[in-house]
């Protein structure tokens, strides 16, 4: 078992769970972001090369622009309204 | 109890995170928390699928100077339906999104009940 | 290779073609792609069926140049033969009786994208019905879910069709999601995706006692999962809203269609995947039984005291899926056989329903409370003769096809020995009655002389299509009811060569 | 592990006072006040209460959920195969031949698109699919309405168009390098999908990610006067249609046992392994407009000057 290893699967666990107590929206969208940069570490680190490059585009890359985009479509991020709380 | 929980560090943490993942998903009253954790519920599975190809101390089915006897390279199956379902994942979300905006262009909410509640006033078309 | 062994793979090759024509093309252009194609595909699986039904076997047909375990399949025999020739007859059926709908209710931008929508949901549900690979099973179950959803929100600026996709959306999600951790599990302890090499393996592990917890955790999560997907009673919260606020069309689909598709996947991974002796000893089909005998009884509860009559013809479907469920939970090859009878059944009866149901908003203002539909099955005669089919049908008076299905499973029932046979005997005679229940004063009610005053009730103008299509249903409501000897034995013959 | 303190955490906000559950600022101002708080006086803090107790209710189910779930797999995972082992059951006769014959069958130097390009093919085109689908539902949801008499697209908010353009020299400079780059670095992707790393897929996603910075730095115009809907319509109608003939072509020959007649080339080229290459293509430029198309349709409701 290695340390390091250990460390990032701790940092999914954490993530995932402070998701689930976040209220603020955009913290909850970064935290997903950096579970998926994380994740595709860990993709390198279970030698799929394959799933880190698409995971880093797609997890940490588009499905990150697609919440921003949405947040901003409903007001709330960025615009005159400022971010919500 | 089986005695290979704790060699299989990967598949645990892959189900604690898809645990966690359902949950936020099926009970979670925020929209976006639920595309959420839509998102880690299905990564969470296909960290399990990919660990279940992974061998010790062999290396990515990409073939080097035309080796290609099979004990020097992992499973490329588990690799091959990940990458399948990274691409319904993503489409999903986008579709999850997507009712997210017109759900709130429409109800001016994010929270499930509030907007069912709101839906329910409404008059038929 | 004989060339009709081909048509099945034709078929699901010209609707993925069908679907990305229909998303360039016009409205009426897409519709007639849509249309025509429907009706192509039917005589393809038919010529299929006839093949399969004289040879009396299945065959596996590979989809590239590997066989079994390397390749990808899929496995054509008489029972997913006439499923695949039922589906799209019923489709295109379906498709003509809610087409003046369509064209109203859905945005006159996005017509081509519902039959593009429709084709790919064909295409979902016959690769279901044909797949011999359980993960194309699960890639296909994702396009089905997302093609169903898109029906449902197609409907113009429908917030409450909007709430009930998200709500669907959900708890599909939720389905899917435990479907494919079992798939991984089973993947993990026997290194197989294609059904038969898989169930080789799990044979021997079952004889070997190895992983035993792991695959009663497997059985489990595909229970859960596709019942979440198809309805089955305690899960099927999301359903009514679903299929009530969608376009008559979409509505009959889903009830008709969509939910079955599920059904014979969950059959398919219990004969083929797992095997019958495995399911059996973790007694998850007792849990199906109960839940379907519960689905039989609550549905019908729900739907006496709904005023809408989408929303009781939507409890109704949950009833009818509980037969299947029960039919299946049963654990012999005859109750297997009654919930294959009402899989067809159902599907037959339940879109002419939604088609009537809409003919009836038509002529009442668009409304779909019972308080304004009095006197609306005068208003549109063929309409209210269709419903009435339909209604006699369901409750399961002899003639109708309703009554195959309560024939068999009586039958099945009676075979049976201890509680599921009592239970399962009183369940059909209360459902019945509960049938009887409300679908009789709904009748009554469309056939009432006094008529709503306030609402403008006016004359049914009925398109040609929307005649045909309701002759056409009633026609094979006829057909299934009396000769329904034919189709038990079609799929007898196809249940004994489906594992 | 981490369950209990999250039921603990929220417990606390809950005895400092803090709402478990907030109520949207929005639903607070649709309400008028005086409605609001006639029955709090009348009642104190009663519908209060209750909400609070519903929602510590609602707490503990999703935790109960939760943990019935995690367990059952917990237990589950421990009678599994040991991760990384030689002798797993998944590690048979399938994937042997997936390594060992692959070269000859089909001809990457990247197993993993041979595998799901080649050997199991039918996902894969099932998979292209759900994209296809999702991009129509999206389409169907965001696409801005038209009117039904006039004609017109009724794009909503249309000071998010304005929003969209920020008058920022650096973000435009840097964007500006890394769009050539990034675009540069997807189509390398997207042909070497069978060489090394990668494929139409993630290929395609880079692509559509440079095209979003770029649209978002210089702005959306130039480039939608060249890449319309019905441009983007035509694409994907190409790309997919090219894509389901030429598995048909293969998957009718591989049933009927026919020769392919495919060369499948010198493993290594960049033109070799039959028809991964043109797939990947094919992948690649559908999964390009698409990223873009999700993106546009996203924020302005439909792309190319109004169409």
């Amino acid at each position: 078992m290695n340390f390091g290893v250990v460390f990032l699967l701790t940092f999914l666990i954490v993530c995932a769970a402070s998701v689930a107590m976040t209220k603020n929206l955009l913290a909850a969208v970064l935290i997903q972001m950096g579970y998926s940069t994380i994740m595709s570490v860990i993709w390198l680190v279970l030698e799929s090369p394959d799933l880190a490059i698409t995971e880093a585009a797609v997890g940490a890359g588009v499905t990150g622009i697609l919440f921003f985009v949405t947040l901003r479509r409903i007001g709330l991020i960025g615009g005159k309204g400022g971010r919500k709380k | 109890m089986g005695s290979n929980l704790f060699f299989n560090y990967f598949e645990a943490t892959a189900v604690i995170v898809f645990g966690i993942g359902f949950t936020i998903l099926f009970l979670d009253r925020n929209l976006i928390k639920k595309v959420i954790g839509f998102n880690f519920m299905d990564s969470a599975i296909f960290l399990f699928l990919a660990s279940n190809g992974y061998i010790s101390g062999r290396v990515s089915p990409i073939f080097e100077d035309g080796v290609t006897a099979a004990e020097h390279y992992i499973n490329p199956v588990p690799a091959g339906l990940v990458l399948t379902g990274i691409v319904v994942s993503v489409s999903v979300t986008a579709f999850l999104l997507a009712l997210v905006v017109r759900l709130y262009l429409r109800y001016h909410t994010l929270e499930m009940d509030e907007i069912v509640a709101l839906s329910r006033k409404e008059a038929d078309e | 290779m004989n060339l009709v062994q081909n048509f099945p793979f034709f078929c699901i090759m010209l609707y993925l073609a069908g679907g990305v024509t229909c998303c360039v093309l016009t409205p009426k252009a897409s519709r007639a792609v849509c249309i025509g194609l429907n009706l192509l595909v039917t005589a393809l699986m038919a010529a299929a069926l006839a093949f399969t039904v004289r040879s009396g076997e299945s065959y596996v047909y590979l989809m590239g140049h590997f066989p079994a375990p390397w390749g990808n399949e899929i496995r054509i025999g008489p029972l997913e033969t006439l499923m695949g020739t039922a589906f799209p007859l019923v489709m295109t059926l379906t498709l003509l009786g809610g087409m003046d709908h369509i064209f109203e209710d859905v945005e006159e931008d996005k017509i081509n994208l519902y039959f593009t929508v429709v084709n790919l949901l064909m295409v979902s549900m016959l690769a279901l019905v044909l797949t011999n690979d359980i993960f194309t099973g699960y890639v296909f179950v994702e396009i089905n879910t997302i093609a169903s959803c898109a029906l449902v929100m197609l409907k113009y600026k429908s917030g409450k069709a909007l709430v009930a996709t998200t709500r669907y959306l959900i708890m599909s999600l939720l389905g899917s999601g435990l479907f494919l951790i079992g798939i991984i599990i089973l993947y993990n302890i026997t290194g197989h995706l294609l059904m038969e090499p898989m169930r080789e393996k799990i044979h021997e592990l079952y004889l070997s006692g190895n992983y035993a917890f792991p695959l009663t955790v497997t059985v489990g999560l595909f229970a859960v999962g596709l019942s979440l997907k198809s309805a089955l009673w305690p899960f099927s919260a999301w359903l009514p809203d679903a299929h009530a606020s969608a376009t008559a069309a979409s509505s009959g689909i889903l009830s008709g269609l969509v939910i079955k598709s599920y059904m014979i996947l969950l059959l398919k991974i219990f004969y083929r995947v797992l095997g019958m002796e495995v399911v059996l000893s973790t007694g998850v089909l007792n849990v199906l039984f109960v839940f379907g005998i519960g689905a039989m009884l609550f549905g019908s509860l729900h739907a006496l005291q709904e005023r809408d009559i989408k929303r009781m013809l939507a409890y109704s479907s949950v009833a009818q899926a509980g037969y299947i469920f029960a039919g299946f939970g049963l654990g012999t090859a005859e109750g297997v056989l009654a919930g294959c009878i009402q899989i067809l059944v159902h599907a037959v009866t339940k879109p002419m329903l939604f088609s009537a149901a809409g003919g009836f908003m038509t002529v009442s203002g668009g409304s779909r409370q019972f308080s304004d539909l009095h006197g609306a099955g005068r208003r549109d005669i063929l309409s209210g003769i269709a419903f009435t089919v339909g209604a006699l049908s369901m409750i399961g008076i002899p003639l109708f096809a309703g009554f195959a299905t309560k024939l068999v499973l009586t039958r099945a029932s009676l075979a049976t020995a201890g509680w599921k046979c009592v239970a399962a005997l009183s369940a059909i005679v209360l459902s019945t009655v509960l049938n009887a229940l409300y679908y009789i004063p709904a009748v009554a009610l469309l056939f009432d002389k006094r008529e709503a005053v306030h609402i403008s009730g006016v004359k049914a103008q009925p398109s040609a299509v929307y005649v045909l299509s309701l002759t056409v249903f009633m026609a094979l409501n006829f057909f299934v009811g009396l000769r329904s000897s034919l189709l038990t034995c079609i799929l007898e013959a196809g249940l004994n060569v489906f594992s | 592990m981490k369950q209990p303190s999250r039921n603990v955490a929220r417990f606390v906000n809950w005895v400092e006072g803090e709402e478990v559950f907030p109520v949207p600022e929005e639903a607070e101002r649709n309400q008028k006040p005086r409605k609001k708080k006639a029955p709090v006086k009348a009642k104190p803090a009663s519908p209060e209460k209750e909400k609070r107790i519903f929602a510590l209710v609602y707490d503990g189910i999703s935790v109960v959920v939760c943990l019935t779930v995690i367990l059952t797999l917990l237990v589950t995972v421990s009678w599994l195969p040991r991760f990384g082992g030689q002798d797993n059951p998944a590690e048979n006769e399938v994937y042997i031949r997936y390594l060992e014959g692959e070269l000859e069958e089909a001809g990457a130097i990247n197993a993993v698109a041979g595998m799901i390009l080649d050997y199991r093919a039918f996902d894969t085109l099932g998979e292209s699919n759900v994209l296809f689908i999702a991009v129509c539902s999206v389409i169907i949801l965001l696409r801005a309405d038209r009117n039904r008499k006039t004609g017109a697209l009724n794009i909503p908010e249309l000071e998010n168009r304005r929003a969209l353009q920020p008058d920022d020299s650096i973000f435009r400079g840097s964007a500006a390098l890394l769009v050539p780059i990034g675009i540069l670095f997807g189509i390398y992707v997207i042909l070497n999908g069978h060489l090394s790393a990668g494929g139409g897929f993630s290929g395609g996603a880079i692509i559509g990610a440079s095209l979003i910075l770029y649209a978002n730095a210089c702005g959306p115009e130039k480039f939608e006067r060249a890449f319309t809907f019905r441009t983007y319509q035509w694409i994907s109608f190409f790309a997919l249609m090219t894509y389901t003939l030429l598995k048909t072509y293969s998957f009718y020959t591989g049933a009927n046992h026919l020769e392919s007649h495919i060369p499948l080339g010198t493993p290594g080229a960049i033109l070799s392994s039959g028809l991964i290459l043109p797939l990947n293509i094919c992948v690649g430029l559908v999964v390009a407009c698409t990223m873009y198309a999700f993106y546009s349709l996203f924020s302005k409701g439909g792309f190319g000057n109004g169409q």
